[in-house]
């Protein structure tokens, strides 16, 4: 049954889970048993996922596994799922980050565990829903729906401020996605259909054009975040609870990449040709300038915040290259490594915050000048926190070296400068990540309570553990991603007439 | 003495209700009161069109009226009371809740 | 195949073994495995390149495809070679030499295991890095190496300057990585592959191109792109600006100075330019710029060894210098000279590294020369081994060293290249200076009488054999290897197959046609070369300066206490970068926090339009007076409104 | 002739105890204004055929709505000099909309033409109050139904919106004592012998 209706599952399936957990909530079911509950329904999905890995067929670039029926027939709206190339390893990581958040709420859902599994559940089902969506409807439908699990994790398991950090990001991302409604509308009166397909290829006018690049560009900006957009990132990651922030930064995030090459490139492409330049500088800009930024958080959390736009600069970059790029293979090479990179940002901000939240669990403190000389009370966990920042850095060998050196080599054909610029990450983002590490691992123990750490415990170590295998088996033999992705991208470029 | 005439009382009464509401600054009870009067001049409407055109049903309408009325200003005395017990007043100038 | 693999993984095996399981297993355990492990690389290794000579074939392995995007083919795999084969041994015996010491160096140490699991993962990833085919391969073993460096300088980690220490070394090289991965980026570009054998044959592509970087200026594709290379190499190999980093590296344990930042790690750089000698030497330009920036490093830095008192210090800007004679012999196209000069060194520098060590060890951690002195007597195998490494460094006759320097410095006057005058002279004095620091060091240290006062002679012996045994194995090719392998390797072309020389560059030749064997070879240093008496003048002077105590003249006093000033702050370069660029780029990203992203995005536009929408509200929540007549009124108004439309 | 005149005294009473019940100050006279507009109402409808309903207006209103005003006004002792500003601001503006809807209404009815039907006797046959109930008896029986449910949730809410308990009250709850169990009330305590008090 699962299998025929696999996506659909995949959809609802958390969403149901969700919902279970509320209810487990209003009858009082004991934190432990909703703890075992909630990794218990991990297992179906992990297989749904598994499925869907076996059953995908990375040479097709077409959607697949194709689910369709009226849902809204006066709107010409359907409920219609499919997945491809880019939305399967996105999928894959929302299934393999969700129990990571789950599991960093365990000690810190301030005995409300079955509701923050729910949300989370909730969430998951939804972020899937928006990869999976075909029709324009039902994507936006998920896009905003998702909002209020999001917000509702900051709002009640944040920190101090996290009224105002919800606020604000419900507010920014709720802005921008009006403007994508009103190009969903506009695209749907001109063809007929709120189907994606349908929106391909339309015979638009260049202004038409541009102004549904621009209302497009506003709420993919915002999402993933672009300068100068971006400043409600690092609100909501210092207020989110762990768990929050790692799905923030894990996926959340993603879903403004994935609008950009669902939507943007290919509906608008001579409005994204057009406007390419202007992407690529606010990418630039948000690689070079944020990396000063995020030089001198003093909030560790912020500074990850910050570290996650530069990366995802890396993203739009890759991706908005290609209408620079005359060689065919290094366009692939540019939008691939745009592809990789949020992925692989994914597993790495995601250990990344998961780690901060093991220190704050014990500390409550996310300020660098409160750690330091952690490493003496806790060399595991410091071992493994020193991987992620050589991950974060992009050192060969971890995942986060692809995608950056994918970028680089290929924006050398945009343009010298492009490349340096991108480039100046490696220095930049060593700066930033070394010099936190040096501040919070290395060192004396700053204090009494640095000494007297615990260790980590079996929860939180297997969740290192296991990302950092992912990290490590992406970083040594990245087709295993780039396989996946290359058949629908390369499609993609062609569709672009590049 | 006209049907017409029976519809300029009615619009006089409805005028004079509303502008009672208007005038008056001192309390609730008066109000509900100018209620009663607006209720009775669609009343005078009611059974003015009944008598016109030989019809029942505006008669019908007003004894139906009669009982919400009835209901009416006994849930609205109600809920004044309600309304004096917890703020120890039913002057108007007090009762601004919805200040924004 | 199956040798390669073994040479190059069983370190990272016994590495991950050590390094995950530490806590199961002993200490000797953990001190056995990794050293069978870098054994078997170093027998390996041996038999590799035994089979090399007898075949003379090239191996080009694929391993794995990394990623494949396009025709763009990202692959991981081995390029067996006369070049990789000759690293390879040294790396293999150096690192097997460091392994056994350590056992001694770092017996108390609570970092034991750890510390083994950190050198063989090094191993393995220079190993990685020397022998790949292609350059994603070289950039990841790039920047593996740097990565173990960062961790093994601030090994200990409780030390505030270690920790410094090691970030410096990891940005710094970081800066040198920017050049490299644009150089890549550029070959990528151009040719379309990043396998060496595939960018070689399509050179022709990039040949003739040309870049603009900034507008209104290009420059040929080759001399940036060879220029970018050398970047990273500069970075690596700490050649000027770059090489704030390597002093400060010393302050990681000395087993690693030894093995890292003295034979291996740092040379890397220079075998990357080796490596792409196909590429640069299509560019004069490149060359130039290599050359000038060598022979600079190798004078200047070298001068600064004179200053310093921590003997490891004194030592490593002796490795500075001697990295900046590498360089400039790539310089002048002789690559080969240049590995010659990086394999004789790594032995007789890890050498001088670990009498060091020794020397430490004995003094119980004390580094300072100040306090040393009249070891002679005390430790009489570290003194002839650190004589031996000495002697050779300085280039005295007979001895290794002497062979590769002079080579290396008849190279560079013979060449045509750009520069290359004002190059040979500055490396002329620089064999001076080498001399004047080497044997300031030998004479404060185990000459005269010991100075220290907080560390009792009487308790100072001669170290354990775990410590003696590596140095007297090292001090074997520091005599004799340079002597024994210039005839195959220079004179009779050992690398032809994987260092290409164009036919213009060849000014080696001339030297190589007058070759005639060893003897001839010490017999003509006397009477072409000065820089045979330039050293023995060094010694002369030394031996009265800090032997004899001989104090200068007067008017040589205040020259040299300025000169001195100088040395001592390191030509201001770390002031530049610590209180120029540092400074000023964190008190920038203060600024941009602060103006751009809190008070322009976040107050004037977030905050603005939440403040804009609040005061429009603040005046129109005046109209809600919750008046309920008032509320009856507008209702009443609208009525009015509405019933007048109707009507009308 | 007789009609006329009990017409326009009528509407003349109706109209000034109108304007009383808005204009006086004490709220026991505005009710009592309003039962005289209601006496008048009826007399008008008792005129336009509709007996019944002029019967029940005084029955209802008069004998029952009013005098709950009436009640409510006593029982609240709103103090005469609470109101501070005894005229509203917005009184100019009130009446002058009032009088602009009544303007417009009149300018509305001079614009149609209302023709009287011939008076067919369907109000009073065989009289109003009997024609009424056959009426509401059968064409209007579900709404007729309907309105006492009405009634019935407005006795109700009524009830339940004035029922007030106040804490502290001390009464007996029957349904608790009667339910008391044993182990409630008894303690048995194992006494040691030779330590009791």
């Amino acid at each position: 049954m699962f299998s025929s209706y696999l996506l659909s599952s995949l959809v609802w399936m958390p969403i149901g889970f969700g919902f279970l957990h509320i209810i487990f909530n209003s009858y009082k079911l004991s934190e432990s048993l909703a703890k075992i509950f909630s990794l218990a329904f991990n297992i179906p999905l992990i297989y749904l996922g598994i499925l869907l890995y076996q059953q995908f067929d990375s040479n097709n670039p077409a959607f697949q596994l194709t689910e369709r029926f009226a849902w809204m027939p006066f709107l010409n709206a359907d409920y219609y799922l499919g997945v491809d190339g880019i939305s399967m390893p996105l999928i894959l990581l929302t299934l393999l980050l969700t129990p990571a958040a789950l599991l960093a709420g365990f000690n810190s859902s301030k005995g409300k565990y079955s509701n923050y599994a729910g949300m989370l559940f909730l969430l998951e089902g939804m972020m899937i829903g928006v990869f999976l969506s075909l029709d324009a409807l039902l994507f936006y439908f998920f896009w905003e729906a998702l909002l209020i699990p999001m917000f509702l994790i900051i709002g009640i398991w944040g920190g101090p401020q996290r009224i105002y950090a919800t606020l604000k990001f419900f507010l920014y991302t709720f802005f921008g996605s009006i403007f994508m409604l009103i190009a969903l509308i506009y695209l749907y009166i001109k063809s007929g259909s709120y189907a994606i397909e349908s929106f391909y290829g339309l015979p638009l006018t260049e202004t038409s054009q541009f102004w549904i690049f621009l209302a497009f560009f506003i709420a993919f900006a915002i999402k993933i975040p672009m300068w100068p957009v971006h400043t409600w990132l690092p609100d909501a990651h210092v207020e989110a609870p762990t768990g929050g922030s790692v799905i923030l930064a894990a996926v959340l995030l993603k879903m403004g990449g994935y609008g950009f090459l669902r939507f943007s490139l290919p509906i608008v492409p001579q409005a994204s040709a057009d406007l390419s330049m202007v992407v690529i500088v606010l990418s630039l800009i948000a690689i070079t300038y944020i990396a000063f930024v995020a030089l001198v958080q003093s909030d560790v959390k912020k500074l990850i915040a910050y570290s996650s736009i530069a990366h995802m600069g890396f993203v739009t970059l890759g991706i908005f290259s290609i209408f620079h790029i005359d060689s065919f293979d290094l366009s692939l090479l540019a939008i691939q490594g745009g592809m990789f990179q949020m992925i692989s940002h994914g597993l790495i901000s995601g250990a990344m915050f998961f780690a901060i939240g093991v220190l704050y669990d014990r500390l409550h403190s996310r300020n660098i000048a409160d750690f330091g000389g952690v490493i003496n009370a806790m060399p595991k966990f410091a071992a493994l926190f020193v991987f992620f920042g050589f991950a974060n850095i992009g050192l060969p060998g971890t995942s986060g070296f692809v995608g950056e050196f994918f970028v680089i080599l290929a924006t050398f054909a945009v343009h010298p400068l492009v490349s340096i610029l991108a480039g100046t990450t490696l220095v930049f983002g060593a700066s930033y990540t070394l010099w936190m590490i040096k501040r919070s691992i290395w060192g004396e123990p700053s204090s009494i309570r640095i000494e007297n750490l615990k260790p980590m415990d079996l929860r939180e170590s297997l969740v290192l553990i296991f990302l950092a295998i992912g990290v490590l088996a992406l970083g040594i033999w990245p087709a295993m991603l780039t396989d996946l992705t290359s058949a629908s991208l390369t499609e993609l470029i062609q569709r672009l007439g590049l | 003495m006209s049907v017409n005439d029976y519809f300029i009382i009615s619009i006089f009464l409805f005028a004079i209700a509303v502008a009672g509401i208007f005038i008056n600054r001192k309390n609730l009870i008066l109000i509900l009161m100018c209620v009663e009067l607006i209720l009775l001049s669609v009343n005078f409407n009611f059974i003015a069109f009944s008598e016109i055109y030989q019809d029942f049903s505006g008669q019908i309408f007003v004894f139906f009226i009669l009982t919400v009325a009835a209901a009416e200003a006994a849930i609205g005395l109600a809920i004044l009371i309600t309304l004096f017990r917890h703020k120890k007043s039913i002057y108007i100038d007090d009762l601004n809740e919805l200040k924004g | 195949m199956h040798l390669l693999l073994s040479l190059i993984f069983i370190p990272l095996l016994m590495s991950i073994l050590v390094g995950v399981f530490g806590d199961f297993i002993s200490k000797r355990l953990s001190h056995v495995l990794t050293i069978l492990g870098v054994l078997i690389s170093f027998i390996c290794s041996i038999m590799l390149l035994n089979d090399f000579l007898i075949t003379q074939q090239t191996q080009d392995i694929l391993l794995f495809n990394w990623s494949i995007i396009g025709e763009i083919e990202f692959q991981i795999g081995f390029l067996v070679d006369s070049l990789s084969l000759a690293m390879a041994s040294m790396i293999t015996f150096v690192s097997l030499m460091v392994h056994i010491y350590t056992i001694g160096y770092m017996e108390h140490d609570e970092g034991y295991k750890r510390f083994f699991s950190y050198i063989s993962l090094f191993t393995f990833s220079m190993l990685m890095l020397i022998f790949s085919n292609n350059l994603l391969q070289l950039f990841f073993g790039w920047e593996a190496v740097g990565l173990v460096s960062y961790l093994l300088i601030g090994f200990w980690f409780k030390k505030p300057s270690a920790i410094n220490a090691n970030m410096k070394a990891f940005i710094v090289n970081r800066v040198g990585d920017l050049g490299f991965i644009i150089g890549i980026a550029i070959i990528v570009y151009y040719t379309g592959s990043l396998h060496l054998g595939e960018i070689f044959s399509q050179l022709t592509s990039i040949e003739g191109q040309l870049i603009s970087i900034l507008p209104s200026s290009s420059w040929h594709a080759v001399t940036v792109a060879s220029i970018c290379l050398f970047i990273g190499a500069m970075g690596k190999s700490a050649q000027m600006p770059l090489h704030v980093w390597l002093p400060d590296s010393m302050e990681g344990p000395t087993p690693i100075s030894a093995l890292i930042h003295a034979a291996t790690m740092v040379t890397a750089g220079i075998f990357l330019i080796a490596r792409m000698s196909p590429l640069i030497e299509l560019s004069s330009i490149a060359l130039s710029f290599i050359l000038i920036i060598g022979s600079l490093t190798a004078f200047f830095m070298g001068l600064l060894g004179l200053v310093q008192n921590d003997i490891k210090r004194v030592i490593a800007y002796s490795t500075l210098s001697q990295l900046g004679y590498m360089t400039a012999a790539l310089g002048v196209s002789a690559y080969s000279v240049g590995v010659y000069h990086l394999i004789t060194h790594g032995f007789f520098k890890a050498l001088l590294f670990l009498g060091a060590g020794s020397v430490i060890i004995a003094l119980h951690h004390e580094q300072d020369i100040r306090q040393m002195g009249g070891l002679r007597k005390k430790l009489p195998i570290t003194y002839i081994t650190f004589l031996i490494g000495t002697l050779s460094l300085i280039g005295f006759p007979g001895f290794s060293g002497f062979f590769s320097k002079d080579t290396l410095l008849e190279a560079v006057h013979l060449s045509e290249q750009g520069g290359s005058h004002l190059s040979y002279y500055l490396l002329l004095m620089g064999v001076l200076i080498t001399t004047l620091y080497s044997m300031r060091l030998l004479f404060l240290v185990f000459y005269g009488s010991y100075r220290s006062t907080h560390y009792p002679l009487a308790k100072v012996h001669e170290t354990p054999w775990v410590v003696t045994l590596p140095l007297l194995l090292l001090a074997i090719p520091s005599i004799f290897l340079g002597g024994l392998i210039i005839d195959p390797m220079i004179m009779g072309g050992y690398f032809s197959g994987a260092i290409f020389v164009s036919p213009e560059n060849q000014s080696l030749q001339e030297f190589i046609d007058i070759y005639h064997g060893v003897i001839e070879f010490i017999i003509h240093a006397f009477v072409a070369s000065p820089a045979i008496y330039l050293m023995l003048l060094g010694i002369l002077i030394s031996w009265l300066i800090w032997y004899k105590n001989y104090s200068l003249p007067k008017q040589f006093a205040s020259l040299i206490k300025m000169l001195e000033t100088v040395f001592k702050n390191k030509y201001y370069f770390d002031y530049l970068y610590e209180n120029i660029f540092s400074l000023n780029i964190i008190r920038l990203g203060k600024m941009l926090h602060k103006w751009v992203d809190a008070h322009l995005i976040d107050s004037v536009f977030v905050l603005g339009s939440a403040r804009t929408v609040q005061q429009i509200s603040s005046k129109t929540r005046q109209l809600h007076t919750g008046d309920l007549t008032q509320v009856a009124l507008i209702f009443f108004v609208l009525l009015v409104i509405f019933t007048a439309f109707w009507i009308s | 002739m007789v009609t006329d005149l009990v017409f326009f005294t009528s509407v003349a009473i109706l109209m000034i105890s109108a304007m009383g019940v808005i204009t006086s100050n004490n709220p026991v006279h505005s009710a009592l204004f309003l039962v005289s507009c209601f006496f008048q109402s009826s007399v008008l409808w008792l005129l336009l055929e509709a007996e019944f309903l002029a019967i029940a207006l005084i029955v209802i209103y008069v004998g029952a709505v009013m005098v709950l005003f009436l009640y409510v006004v006593m029982m609240l002792d709103i103090r005469k000099n609470q109101h501070k500003q005894s005229v509203s601001s917005i009184l100019p503006i009130g009446i002058g909309i009032s009088i602009l809807f009544i303007a417009e209404l009149i300018f509305a009815l001079s614009g149609t033409n209302v023709v009287q039907t011939r008076d067919t006797g369907v109000l009073s046959n065989p009289n109003n109050t009997e024609a009424l109930g056959i009426e509401l008896y059968t064409n209007y029986l579900v709404e007729f139904e309907l309105a006492s449910i009405i009634l019935l949730l407005g006795i109700i809410a009524a009830i339940s919106l004035t029922l007030h308990r106040r804490p502290g009250l001390k009464k007996q709850e029957i349904s608790q004592q009667v339910s008391v169990s044993k182990k409630d009330r008894l303690k048995v305590v194992q006494v040691r012998s030779g330590e009791g008090a």
